[in-house]
């Protein structure tokens, strides 16, 4: 139990997972002795030896499809693409493979892997380096695509996608690894995944976010609370498959709903999730679902990138306008 | 001024030529008549199973297929130069691998025929199954090996594809980290010459494909791959350096496709028969078979007696795998995860029984 | 003018394409002697030459890479990925480069590159030949995706796509590439992109599809006008960007939608659809919009093929409980 | 029976050694005064603006940046060897090429400060902008040599990327396809010894990187990285034997990256100052300075203004570069396509003008 960033969370449930599960491995990209340029693995291939916690060359096609392989042959490899930009290569290993292995051989052979990649923006980082797939892997059946949204989320949620026996992308909100920190219990639990989180309640608005979202999100409830509007805010956490349930009850209970992402609008996860809402809570809805998402554009280099993503006040809008539909 | 940084050389091995006379010294496994009689059979059978897999096709009975007629030497050379404890990750035309591996004739028409439950081997359980996607098992192969080191288990993977496969990302990238974690793993290389409908030598300016072993820093080698003799021995070869902890390496197989690419395919409009006819004249069966009868007596009986026995059981398989029932539209979802997520389940209901 | 089969009326702009463009090329994986393996090429090669009509390698990332930077030096690359399943090598290229080369150079560079592939299911393929990656594809700012659903359209809108001066993926529905013949004009007229075609007009239901679906969809409203309903048809075609207003317009009009795809339902195509109409539609909705999709699984080997993708039967039954939905 | 299917050879070449001192024949245009003067002076030019972009990125100016410090001989080398009608793919460490090509220093800053204005290039209109998915700009390449070749113009496409970038896929297919079609391509491989924290020997098996050319059948060779003269040189021959129809090849820059991987690193995790120091006793720009002095009365005058020049350029360009005010938030679409789509339009609409 301690006060923990997200990536030292992250960092503590790798190293619980490869201190208590002799079938972890941990690959990618200068994670070893540099420890991963986020400092993910920090320490780890000092404290578990390079056997166990390799450098690979800067391959990510190989990266994916070994992770695939070793995963068939009974390892956990938990692999790191280094920023979700560069995952692409890696894709067909995830679509073709890793996804389907299970349900290609009728469960002779299995992918209990895991692909870690930072994404997102707002870090003021180099062009490629702040964008969010989540959406394109959510459309992949078989894959689980998990995004954390606090440090002791990120603790719980990626030991359950270390123990999940089926693969699991994690992606990670990078620009949110040290902005906040809270009390984490490293005792090794895991948390559920398919499961959302509920941040705060409310009975008038429901706001679906994930990730870095969560923060601008969470300013947003407070500020409408103040304008005695109270909202309430999922943390959607498994993307793929998704808590169903958890936000159709929401939404029949408040009757609105605003859904936030920094992915560009169009095909971004929002759109599942405002559809089935507009399929199984139809009767329910007082008002027109929003989406505040990244505009369909090219995502701008860093001098532009403040004006892309969505903040509060973009949030705010939204929420009030979908409070004031009549 | 320049100096030499480097050089490589690339050798082709070979035991018997097309006629089946010995070239040089043999392996000693070629002085005993057992072994060489079971390669055969393999052989006789690997093309058996092609022929009733094309009828099948022909006659609605199969999902699209590729046959491996003259290119049975490298399944079996290959296969026969492996132990149990090794991981085969075949390309979609290595039936003459997986039956020696112990792949059922009924699970390679259930998998050809359109039914996930042929890659439920009940043999080979480490086994990949076939790999339809270009070269995208060779980093598999890396994984397995990589588990195999991991685990302190003597297994070596064993990963084929053709001469199409070696223009691929995937397989160079498989080959170099190989190399640069001296994994135990060997590439296959079955160069049938053709993919689809490019020649060879239209796929690289590399005037051999075992050369590319070199850009990863691996060991490469051609092999007579209509040369069952020879394709074994070079495999046993590569393994034992694998075993002993020397890493991988790449082995090219020469052969030739004498089919079509596959039940879809139509190779008259883009090559001549001229060109295929030349090479039926060094097709591995009858190559073997002049050197068992000339060195190990093999006679007419035993060959028909092996045809027979091969037919009865091809058909015998046939007639099983015809008699299975497809599965019920609910088993689309019984392996997509271990157990269903809620929001899969409810859709999966939708779906009904079907 | 001339009855054509959708692969012909292909083959017909293609060759429209070497005649009238110099700058056109086409390259990819055996299309030149042996005219592609669904014969959308071929005596192509035969007629412009092995310069203009190229069989590559087998690599797909390269036949992407190489396209960008045909296409930036004022190539009009016209590239074939021999099946849709084995187009995420290039997806690379695809998010990273082709749809933003002229975004990052401000216009200095561009890309005007068409991608071809089959895709989608119904021909008894084997493994990795019969999925429909559309919905990631349409999520990639800067890039086109277009379905075309008739010979005829076909022929119009590869001009089109061609033509464009940006980067389009031009996904082939295979299966219906030679299950109708149409009169085609082909006098190298294009047809427009980022528009939707009306194929049947109605007053109660709404049914948005493209490509292959376009067949059932079609059975589902003769059926439908049997019972008296008067159900609309629209083909979507180009999916990315694709035309809000004539959906949102049908649906006001309506009041009621049925969304038809092959792909997997969860963040498919239909999502953003439906999406969009929650919200710009809400007031509007007589009854919830339904997707009617392949399922959230693998899409099976050919035997259980049938009972994965929609038929006219799962639409019809869509839209009737959308018709007696109170 | 085994017999010799292919060999092969890897030669490095160098002019001068570390010292300055050549090392046997040079070529002609070490001859020539004014041509090294140029030489040097871009290398200057080159590692001045390093030193103020890595100042800028410090005190919150500019944007994680990389250095090409130690390098600036292998940019400088081979752009120079470059005519104006071929084409640049830089990767994102080879200030010193870009810059030799027009490329201005305010266009840089503006890059790397981020803003995509620093790629509409003012001077070589179609060379590419940085590449920051590694490798990725080897296919582009592929594609630039294919179009020059198909409209009959006389250009070569050169891209260049680090050792890192020799293990992905993409490099090896552009290198196949580049050799399987004799495309006028030149693959530069500015080996630096480190891949971020990943030492060259990890990066591949490969005893050289040169090596990896014979994968696709092209030629391959080293060359001292840190020598001009020597990059130079063997850049003229690659071109001139492409210009010749007689394909593309590789070239292995050997240097080694004296800085940190980029500002957002820190070295010292990973590699021994020890270790560095040894290598800047080879950096490029004394050695052309000795030898300078030594044949070309180079002189403590012309070097001081020299450094003055440069000085006073880059920081003029860096003022112009912090005095362009960010762009509105409209222009994120106004290169998204030649003309905006209805359905794109109305988002960007709502997205105002910032
Ligand atoms: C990545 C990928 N691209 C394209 C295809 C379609 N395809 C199937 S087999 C084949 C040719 C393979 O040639 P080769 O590797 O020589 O194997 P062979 O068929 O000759 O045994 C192609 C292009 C595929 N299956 N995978
Ligand atoms: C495909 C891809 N993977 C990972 C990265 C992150 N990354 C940026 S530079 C780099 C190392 C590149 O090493 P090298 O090719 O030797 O070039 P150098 O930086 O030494 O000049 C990595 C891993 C990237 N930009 N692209
Ligand atoms: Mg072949
Ligand atoms: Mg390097």
């Amino acid at each position: 139990m301690a006060e923990m960033t997200m990536i030292e969370a992250i960092r503590a449930a790798l190293s619980h997972a490869l201190e208590t599960d002799p079938a972890v491995i941990l690959f990618g990209e200068d994670i070893g002795i540099d420890g991963g340029v986020f400092r993910a693995t920090d320490g780890l291939m000092q404290r578990f030896g390079a056997a166990r916690v390799r450098d690979t060359p800067l391959s990510e096609t190989v990266i994916a499809g070994m992770a695939v392989g070793a995963a068939a042959m009974g390892l956990k490899p938990v692999a790191e693409i280094q920023f979700s930009g560069f995952l692409y290569p890696a894709l067909d290993q995830l679509v073709n493979h890793a996804s389907r292995l299970r349900n290609r051989t009728r469960g002779r052979l299995t992918c209990p892997m895991v692909l870690r990649a930072p994404y997102g923006g707002g870090i003021r980082a180099p062009e490629h380096h702040s964008e969010s797939p989540e959406a394109m892997l959510g459309h992949i059946p078989g894959l689980r695509v998990v995004i954390p949204g606090s440090p002791a989320r990120a603790y719980g949620l990626l030991l359950a996608a270390i123990r999940d026996p089926d693969p699991v992308v994690f992606l990670e909100p990078k620009r949110i690894y040290r902005t906040v920190s809270e009390t984490v219990q490293t005792d090794g639990a895991a948390l559920p995944l398919d499961r959302a989180f509920l941040l705060s309640e409310g009975k008038d608005i429901t706001l679906v976010a994930w990730g870095a979202m969560l923060a601008p999100a969470g300013e947003a409830v407070a500020q409408l609370a103040g304008e005695g509007i109270s909202a309430e805010l999922i943390d959607l956490s498994t993307i793929k498959p998704y808590d169903r349930a958890a936000v159709r009850a929401s939404v029949e209970k408040t009757g609105r709903c605003v859904i936030v992402h920094e992915a560009a609008l169009t095909a971004g996860f929002g759109a599942e999730i405002a559809a089935d809402l507009a399929e199984h809570c139809l009767t329910h809805l007082i008002a027109p679902i929003r989406r505040v998402a990244g505009y369909d554009t090219v995502m701008p280099y860093l001098r532009l990138e403040a004006q892309y993503l969505p903040d509060s006040g973009r949030i705010l809008q939204a929420a009030r306008d979908v409070m004031e539909f009549t | 001024m320049s100096t030499r940084a480097a050089s490589f050389r690339i050798d082709c091995s070979a035991c018997l030529d097309a006629t089946g006379k010995p070239i040089g010294k043999l392996p000693d496994f070629a002085g005993d008549a057992e072994t060489l009689a079971s390669l055969y059979a393999a052989m006789v059978r690997t093309r058996a199973f092609d022929a009733k897999a094309v009828a099948l096709q022909r006659t609605g009975r199969l999902g699209t297929y590729g046959s491996s007629l003259g290119q049975e030497a490298i399944g079996v050379g290959v296969a026969s130069a492996m132990r149990a404890e090794d991981v085969l990750l075949p390309s979609f035309r290595e039936h003459g691998a997986q039956l020696w591996r112990g792949v059922t004739l009924e699970e390679l028409f259930l998998y050809w025929g359109g039914d996930e439950r042929g890659n439920d081997f009940a043999g080979p359980r480490r086994d990949f199954p076939v790999c339809i996607p270009v070269a995208s098992q060779f980093p598999h192969a890396a994984g397995v090996a990589l588990a195999l080191v991991q685990r302190g288990e003597p297994g070596v993977a064993v990963a084929m594809g053709g001469d199409g496969a070696t223009s691929k990302g995937d397989f160079y990238e498989a080959l170099n980290l190989a190399g640069a974690w001296d994994l135990p793993v060997v590439f296959v290389i079955s160069n049938n010459q053709w993919a689809i409908s490019v020649r060879r030598r239209e796929q690289t300016g590399a005037g051999t494909l075992a050369q590319k072993a070199i850009a990863g820093g691996l060991p490469g080698e051609q092999v007579d791959g209509n040369d069952v003799i020879a394709v074994r021995a070079a495999t046993e070869r590569a393994l034992a350096r694998a075993r002993d902890g020397q890493g991988g390496c790449l082995i090219e197989c020469l052969t030739y496709r004498l089919g079509d690419h596959t039940t879809a395919d139509d190779a008259s409009r883009y090559r001549e028969d001229e060109e295929v006819s030349v090479h039926w004249k060094e097709e591995p069966l009858v190559r073997l078979r002049n050197f068992l009868v000339a060195r190990h007596d093999w006679d007419k009986a035993r060959e028909e007696a092996l045809l027979r026995e091969v037919q009865a059981e091809v058909e015998a398989a046939a007639d099983r795998y015809l008699a299975i029932e497809p599965a019920p539209r609910r088993a689309m979802f019984d392996h997509l995860h271990a157990t269903l997520p809620p929001d899969i389940a409810a859709l999966a209901e939708e779906a009904g029984d079907g």
